[in-house]
């Protein structure tokens, strides 16, 4: 079943086509990584589907309701949730209170106070920044805001769940983590997931297909085999030595057993 | 002759120790990198580097000076520089005020307008851009010229912070081509930190790596990069 | 213990009023050094030395109510004096009335505060309508009268007042007012109001403006050559900064105004105006304006009262208030039951040669007025 | 800093007898104090409801409505109306939320969006333009020429404890607003927006609405005091209702008491105004000198608050963060 | 029509004054994100300083420029250096209140030193004014609109060109960057205060010629500052004399077409519209006054 489905969706900033009629669709269950150049229109697009900024489109159905007339609070309430790339941690609030905010205002109704932090405290745990809680966003690292991002959006139990570069600047045993935790999110937690990522060897494996952007235009769409091996896209975005690296580590898996 | 020598720099935070013993040493026209964990203390480091932050004990050798009580602008002066994580332009200035206040402290005025030219003929896009507002890039083109606008200072070491982050992986090609010709243009010593290990090995020739707050390893960077160990935790091959 | 009468004064010493609130002051002190020099208010055969609680209200209505309030409960003071100001001295009214408590106030002037049915609440100077009331007077003295006038003020309490009784007047007189204009108090440039003015293009001009206004709007109707045949003022002409700061510029301008030194009305305590600009200058070292003069003639007036009625309460001294008639170095006086003085007037002052002389009314004038004035030089 | 957290809920016991404490005097006090100190008293309550106002809107939501005197005016002018036209005082008094909210609301509505300084100084002109505006419409406000009460009849003493009750049970209100919000979702959806709006939005916050509603209570609370306090002076004008140094003022308080705190603004508005009055009289003409050299000095040396300063009754919390 | 060409002037001579009164404090707002209310007091202060040489030195205002901007410029360095520097990285809230006191401490300050008098300077060649048609143009305020100007557009010179100008956009920018180009935040700061200052003072020598001095002198022109300050964009002092002309202009057609009692609420219904419109200001550019 289609969770999302996007028709012709345009964002201007005056001068600047952000994006240029771009078509989307997510199904129930998918791991859809959207990857392009810098300046692409990723973040726009994500920022497009929450609400945030003044997009046209033919329509714009969330779980079949037309959201595109829908400010952004009422869209996170009907189960669409989201990081930013840029993150925006609520400061003066404490790591727990942060997610805890999650937990109270999105679609489902939590009765108690004492289970709005339980349910902060297991999405810290999932995020594993749990022994963090007391501390405030600031005495973070990037990173550790980056994973505070994702306990938020958890904590709101969406439906969508739109991830803006989480794992820039993770190192490798991390995007392993973060990986195996979008997996877990996804296959146990039943949630859909549209991914924006750069980091194309960890997102080869977790997600089932790929929109390439480039200047605001949809160049490809397909799994991520097929993706990779397309001449346009490692000419806009991948690079000929990562294409040479990516071969090599297939090559490499291939060979163990 | 020595850069930098580093020699048991401890860090903290208010009463959060971050960095424990720390020794580090970079040789003149060395290219360094320093790779480990999230939240290992690499930013942390490069900032008592450079002076953003104290360092609560141990000393600090920049070109054969102690200048661990030295403010920012005086280890700037004295030939550091620094890409920040997260590129950090002065976003209202265009491009070209942003490569210029590199400049900012030198004296030398002819020899600025040709470092100019350099950084052009490293970065030609940075050229075209130059009358543009910076904060209007697009993130490759920014950390291209933030590490213009480092290089304007002629730094006797580069200290660059998180190169990769969030650029397509083109952009980090470039990047890495650019930086391994100054470094050997310039015999400039540069000190990378990086999270694709593997892209910052490759480039270095020795390396350091960082957990908790400690040097658990360094070396050579294709010793390092053959390590079991690195090859397991950092690039999950085995 | 010396026998004492205590009088509480809230008057403004900073904030906006704080340069006429210190005048006011300096009038209330002189009263109480002079009439104690003299050994005091006499009641019976007794006399009482005169002493004032002042407290600066910080030109605020709010805090001059507070301590309109802390005066008579705290401070159990016998009489009041009044603020600098209508806006403030409405305020504080209300709470003399409420305690019953017999207030002089010289420089509150509003004819709104005498219309609420105020008992102890009394002003020695003439109310703010009547305060372009001489020079319409002497405009009708005038063999060639202006035929077309322009009023101009900030738009505010005091200003406003002056300037409706002014333009209803003149209309009856058979004067056109073509023009009329309020400008915001804050207005920091009076450009243009004379540049409007100069389009009206008005044989005479009257302006309601407090001290500031009128050099401003003089020093702008001589750089954009605005020419009337008459330009007259409202309460500004004889304060000594007025002269200062147009120099030449303030040739033949007239204006009313409550006191002048040059004035030759005669009194108890002090002998007459010459009198007080002299001594005051002694005490003070600087020359009087209106707001001193008003503040020591509220203190002889009360002095007067309190003589005539041998006692200190207050309700024997206000029935001797309404009787009194007569006249101080300020002028004359005489109450009605709202605590207006009906005998005061105002007199005209025109600027000649440099010097101020008093031109209206006739019976008191120095020189003859010159009119039409001159164009600016 | 509030939070259901709490490990160990509910307030010390010092603070307590405290709070107690303050709470019988303050019932007592029209019955034990004179007439003058009393009137002391109801202008701590009234500045308190007006530092308490701006601690909805600035302390919990972050807006830095610096012209919140804008409603101080607007409830005096609408109680002032009100009564012109022949309502009796409770009515018109009441009248004034509904008044407020509309205002809140239709300002609002574009004004907050505008962020940090802007908004600051928007509320600001928003003060100066409705200002003008009473001014030029004349008529029925008085124009420049200010509005006169009716008068009570009743002697001061009686009057005055009214008019201090009715003080007080509005502080009370917005006191206990302000408690709820402090302890309530409500209260993190405002600081969570406050903290980034974005962020707030897309977690299932109605930005735009809390806003307002925030706004809205808070200018509520700082309208009643206006009207309030223009039946007490019984006289208004356009520039002492419309005066910019009542939420300048009101800024002060909160700020020595501590933004964001239940009680800080309350505590602030008492020692600024004892402080003012005691020093009045003792120094005639240099004590707005003081003033300002004081309000620079609790700037500077204690830029948390007073009641940060006094936190022997507190228990230890949570580090203080710092306010923007 | 002979009217409109004189307010146009009127506006404009005016505007240009107005502009260089707000330059300093729009500088320091974009800079330091610190909302200075004290720039009225210096610009009184500058006035004064006028009035003092004038009255005991017959020195022409003009003349005096640089002493009053040297004055204040101690005086605005100081300040920051003592006071400003230790709350200004907390908040804009503490800045605020901080200055108010300041204001309130100057103007006292004043009144004892100078009483609340007014106090005025007459030259030779005050009211008398220059014929142009049917308009006039008043020497004094031809001067001061020069003047106002020259100032002006010193100092986006000084911004643009000099590298402490650079250091001074660089610091408003990023602070811990602008440490990264070996610039000193705090001397950057004290610098711009001590600039915005000596600029207000400059004003207060100009605006000494045209208006009564006296204490709360710079009160009336704060309304005005803040206007201007947004009209322009914060920290733009292109903006500014642009906005400031403008401001003037529109002000005096208000005063003409509407009725002086319109000018004021004309002006601030101009500036909210500008503010929910374009918050950036007219002539505002982006990524200016982000600083919170
Ligand atoms: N608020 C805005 N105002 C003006 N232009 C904008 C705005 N937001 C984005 N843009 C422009 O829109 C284009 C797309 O930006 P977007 O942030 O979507 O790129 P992206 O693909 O997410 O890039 P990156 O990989 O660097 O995050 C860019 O050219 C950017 O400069
Ligand atoms: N301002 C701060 N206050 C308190 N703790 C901090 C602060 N900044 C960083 N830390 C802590 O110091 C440690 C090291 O941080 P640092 O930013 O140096 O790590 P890093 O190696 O650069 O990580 P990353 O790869 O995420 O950038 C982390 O545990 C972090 O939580
Ligand atoms: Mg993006
Ligand atoms: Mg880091």
């Amino acid at each position: 079943m289609t969770l999302l489905e996007g028709k012709a969706i345009s964002v201007s900033f005056g001068g600047v086509q952000a994006l240029s009629a771009v078509d989307l669709s997510v199904h129930e269950g998918d791991v859809l990584d959207l990857i392009g150049p810098n300046g692409a229109g990723k973040t726009t697009l994500l920022n497009a589907i929450s609400g945030l900024c003044p997009a046209r489109s033919e329509t714009l159905k969330f779980n079949g309701t037309e959201i595109s007339r829908l400010k952004p609070h009422r869209r996170a309430k009907l189960g669409i949730a989201r990081t930013f790339q840029v993150v925006k941690p609520f400061d003066r609030l404490t790591v727990v209170e942060n997610v805890a905010v999650g937990a109270m205002f999105s679609g489902h109704k939590i009765p108690t106070r004492s289970r709005v932090i339980e349910r902060a405290r297991v999405a810290l745990e999932q995020v594993g920044i749990a022994s963090k809680a007391d501390l405030f966003p600031r005495q973070l690292t990037l990173s550790e805001r980056q994973q505070l991002e994702l306990a938020r959006a958890l904590a709101m139990e969406p439906a969508l769940l739109l991830l803006d570069e989480v794992m820039a600047g993770l190192n490798h045993a991390e995007i392993e983590k973060t990986m195996a935790l979008i997996q877990h999110i996804n296959k146990n937690l039943g949630i859909t997931i549209v991914v924006v990522e750069h980091v194309m060897k960890a997102i080869m494996n977790v997600c089932n297909r790929i929109v390439v952007l480039h200047f605001g235009k949809k160049i490809a769409e397909g799994t991520p085999a097929r993706i990779v091996e397309s001449p346009e896209v490692i000419q806009a975005y991948l690079g000929k030595r990562f294409a040479d690296r990516q071969r090599r580590d297939q090559a490499q898996r291939a060979a163990q057993p | 002759m020595s850069i930098l020598v580093v020699k048991d720099l401890e860090v903290k935070y208010g009463d959060t120790q971050v960095l424990w013993g720390l020794d580090l040493t970079i040789e003149r026209g060395e290219f360094v990198a320093l790779v480990g964990a999230n939240g290992a203390g690499k930013t942390t480091f490069l900032k008592t580097v450079v002076g953003l932050l104290p360092a609560a004990a141990g000393s600090l050798h920049f070109a054969g000076e102690e200048v661990s009580g030295m403010p920012v602008e005086y280890r700037i002066r004295k030939g550091m520089a620094m890409v920040p994580e997260g590129r950090r332009l002065f976003k209202g200035m265009s491009v070209m005020d942003n490569l210029m206040i590199g400049a900012h402290f030198r004296e030398d005025r002819p020899q600025v307008h040709e470092d100019l030219g350099k950084v052009f003929g490293y970065f030609p896009e940075l050229e075209r851009l130059r009358k543009r507002v910076a904060g209007d890039l697009s993130g490759g083109e920014q950390q291209m010229c933030a590490v213009g606008r480092a290089l304007m200072a002629s730094p006797g070491l580069l200290l660059v912070d998180e190169m990769s982050l969030g650029l397509a992986p083109v952009v980090v090609e470039r990047l890495a081509e650019v930086l391994a010709k100054i470094n050997v243009n310039e015999r400039m010593s540069v000190l990378l930190v990086e999270q694709d290990v593997e892209i910052a090995l490759e480039l270095s020739s020795r390396g350091y790596v960082l957990d908790n707050g400690q040097v658990t390893m360094s070396g050579d960077a294709g010793e390092l990069l053959r390590h079991p160990q690195i090859r397991e935790a950092y690039l999950g091959l085995t | 213990a010396e026998d004492v009468i205590k009088i509480g004064a809230a008057v403004s010493l900073s904030g906006k009023f704080a340069r006429e609130g210190e005048f006011l002051k300096q009038g209330y002190d002189y009263w109480k050094d002079a009439a104690n020099a003299q050994g005091g208010v006499k009641i019976g055969d007794k006399k009482y030395k005169v002493e004032i609680v002042y407290n600066d209200d910080e030109s605020d209505p709010q805090t001059s109510a507070r301590l309109t309030e802390k005066l008579i409960t705290e401070d159990k003071v016998k009489f009041l004096f009044g603020p600098y100001s209508s806006g403030i001295a409405t305020a504080t009214a209300a709470i003399s009335e409420k305690y019953n408590m017999l207030t002089m106030v010289p420089m509150a002037t509003a004819d709104s505060i005498y219309q609420r049915g105020y008992r102890y609440v009394f002003c020695p100077s003439p109310l703010a309508s009547t305060g372009l009331y001489p020079i319409l007077d002497l405009i009708g003295t005038l063999e060639k009268r202006p035929a077309t006038m322009a009023i101009v003020g900030p738009d505010s309490l005091f200003p406003n007042i002056t300037a409706e009784a002014a333009q209803k007047k003149a209309e009856e007189m058979g004067i056109k007012v073509v023009y009329l204009g309020k400008y915001p108090q804050s207005a920091a440039d009076l450009s243009s109001v004379a540049t409007a003015v100069k389009g009206a293009n008005p044989e005479a001009i009257l302006c309601t403006g407090y001290t500031q206004d009128s050099i401003l709007l003089v020093k702008s109707m001589r750089e954009l050559q605005v020419n009337p045949k008459l330009v007259g003022l409202a309460m500004s002409i004889a304060v000594p900064d007025f002269r200062n700061a147009l120099g030449s510029a303030a040739n033949q301008v007239m204006g009313t105004d409550y006191w002048v030194p040059t004035l030759t009305y005669t009194g108890i305590i002090v002998k007459d105006s010459d009198t007080y600009a002299k001594t005051y200058k002694e005490k003070f070292q600087k020359d009087p304006t209106y707001q001193a003069a008003s503040g020591t003639a509220a203190g002889i007036i009360l002095q007067m009262a309190v003589e005539s009625a041998g006692s200190l309460d207050t309700n024997a001294v206000r029935e001797a208030l309404l009787k009194l008639k007569g006249q101080t170095f300020y002028g004359d006086f005489q109450f009605n039951e709202q605590g207006v003085n009906t005998a005061a007037k105002l007199s005209v002052t025109q600027i000649q040669d440099g010097q101020p002389k008093v031109v209206f009314p006739i019976q008191v004038r120095q020189t003859p007025v010159q009119y039409p004035k001159a164009p600016w030089n | 800093m509030a939070g259901f957290e709490k490990k160990d809920a509910g307030p010390a016991l010092p603070s307590i007898v405290l709070g107690a404490a303050v709470l019988v005097f303050l019932i007592v006090a029209p019955f034990v104090l004179s007439n003058y100190w009393l009137r002391v008293l109801t202008s701590i309550l009234m500045y308190g409801i007006v530092a308490q106002g701006l601690n909805i809107i600035v302390g919990y939501t972050g807006y830095h409505a610096f012209g919140n005197s804008v409603f101080f005016g607007i409830g005096a002018y609408s109680t002032g109306v009100g009564m012109a036209l022949g309502l009796p005082f409770g009515l018109a008094l009441a009248l004034t939320v509904p008044v407020a909210v509309v205002v809140a609301v239709m300002v609002g509505w574009p004004l907050l969006r505008l962020s940090g300084h802007y908004f600051a100084i928007a509320t600001v002109a928003l003060n100066m333009a409705m200002m003008e505006m009473v001014i030029n419409v004349g008529g029925i406000t008085g124009g420049a020429q200010g509005l006169a009460l009716p008068i009570n009849p009743m002697g001061p003493a009686m009057l005055y404890k009214i008019i201090y009750l009715v003080m007080l049970l509005i502080l009370a209100g917005a006191t206990a607003t302000v408690y709820w919000l402090d302890r309530g979702s409500l209260g993190y959806a405002l600081r969570a927006l406050r903290d980034s709006e974005q962020g707030a939005q897309v977690m299932g916050i109605n930005t735009t609405a809390m806003k307002i509603m925030a706004w809205a209570a808070s200018g509520s609370f700082t309208a009643l005091a206006g009207g309030v306090w223009a039946y007490w002076f019984t006289f208004i004008e356009p520039s002492s209702a419309f005066d910019i140094n009542i939420s300048i003022k009101g800024y002060v308080m909160m700020l020595m008491g501590g933004l964001g705190t239940v009680f800080g603004p309350l505590i602030g508005a008492a020692f600024l105004e004892l402080f003012a009055t005691i020093i009045w009289g003792k120094f005639l003409k240099i004590h707005l000198l003081i003033l300002g050299m004081l309000i620079v000095l609790v700037v500077t040396l204690m830029p948390q608050g007073l009641l940060h300063h006094l936190r022997w009754f507190k228990r230890r919390g949570k580090p203080k963060e710092v306010i923007r | 029509m002979d009217m409109l060409f004189q307010t146009i002037i009127n506006g404009l001579l005016l505007g240009g004054l107005y502009a260089t009164a707000t330059i300093g404090f729009s500088m320091v707002w974009g800079v330091m994100g610190v909302i200075n209310l004290a720039h009225g007091a210096f610009i009184m202060i500058g006035a004064y300083v006028g009035y003092w040489a004038f009255a005991h030195f017959g020195l022409d205002p003009f003349l005096t420029i640089p002493l009053s901007m040297a004055v204040l410029f101690v005086i605005g360095y100081l300040l920051q250096e003592l006071l400003l520097n230790r709350v200004m990285r907390t908040s804009l809230l503490l800045s605020l209140i901080l200055t108010f006191g300041l204001d309130m401490f100057f103007i006292n300050v004043v009144i004892l030193l100078f009483s609340s008098d007014f106090h005025s300077v007459n030259t030779s060649y005050t009211g008398s004014s220059l014929k142009v048609g049917t308009a006039f143009i008043p020497y004094v305020r031809l001067l001061t609109f020069t003047f106002a100007l020259i100032l002006a557009g010193g100092f986006y010179l000084f911004l643009r060109r000099t590298r402490a100008g650079h250091a001074i956009l660089a610091t408003a920018l990023d602070k811990e960057t602008a440490r990264l180009m070996a610039i000193n935040p705090s001397r950057v700061y004290s610098l711009t205060f001590g600039a915005g200052a000596a600029l207000a003072g400059a004003a207060g020598s100009l605006a000494s010629m045209l208006f009564p001095i006296s204490p709360i002198m710079g009160r009336e022109f704060i309304g005005a500052v803040f206007v201007i300050t947004v009209l322009g964009g914060i920290g733009s002092v292109e903006g500014c004399v642009l906005a400031g002309l403008l401001y003037g202009l529109i002000q005096a057609l208000a005063s003409l077409v509407l009725g002086v009692s319109y000018q004021n609420i004309v002006a601030f219904i101009i500036f909210l519209l500008i503010l929910v419109l374009r918050p950036q200001g007219l002539f505002g550019k982006r990524f200016y006054g982000e600083i919170s």
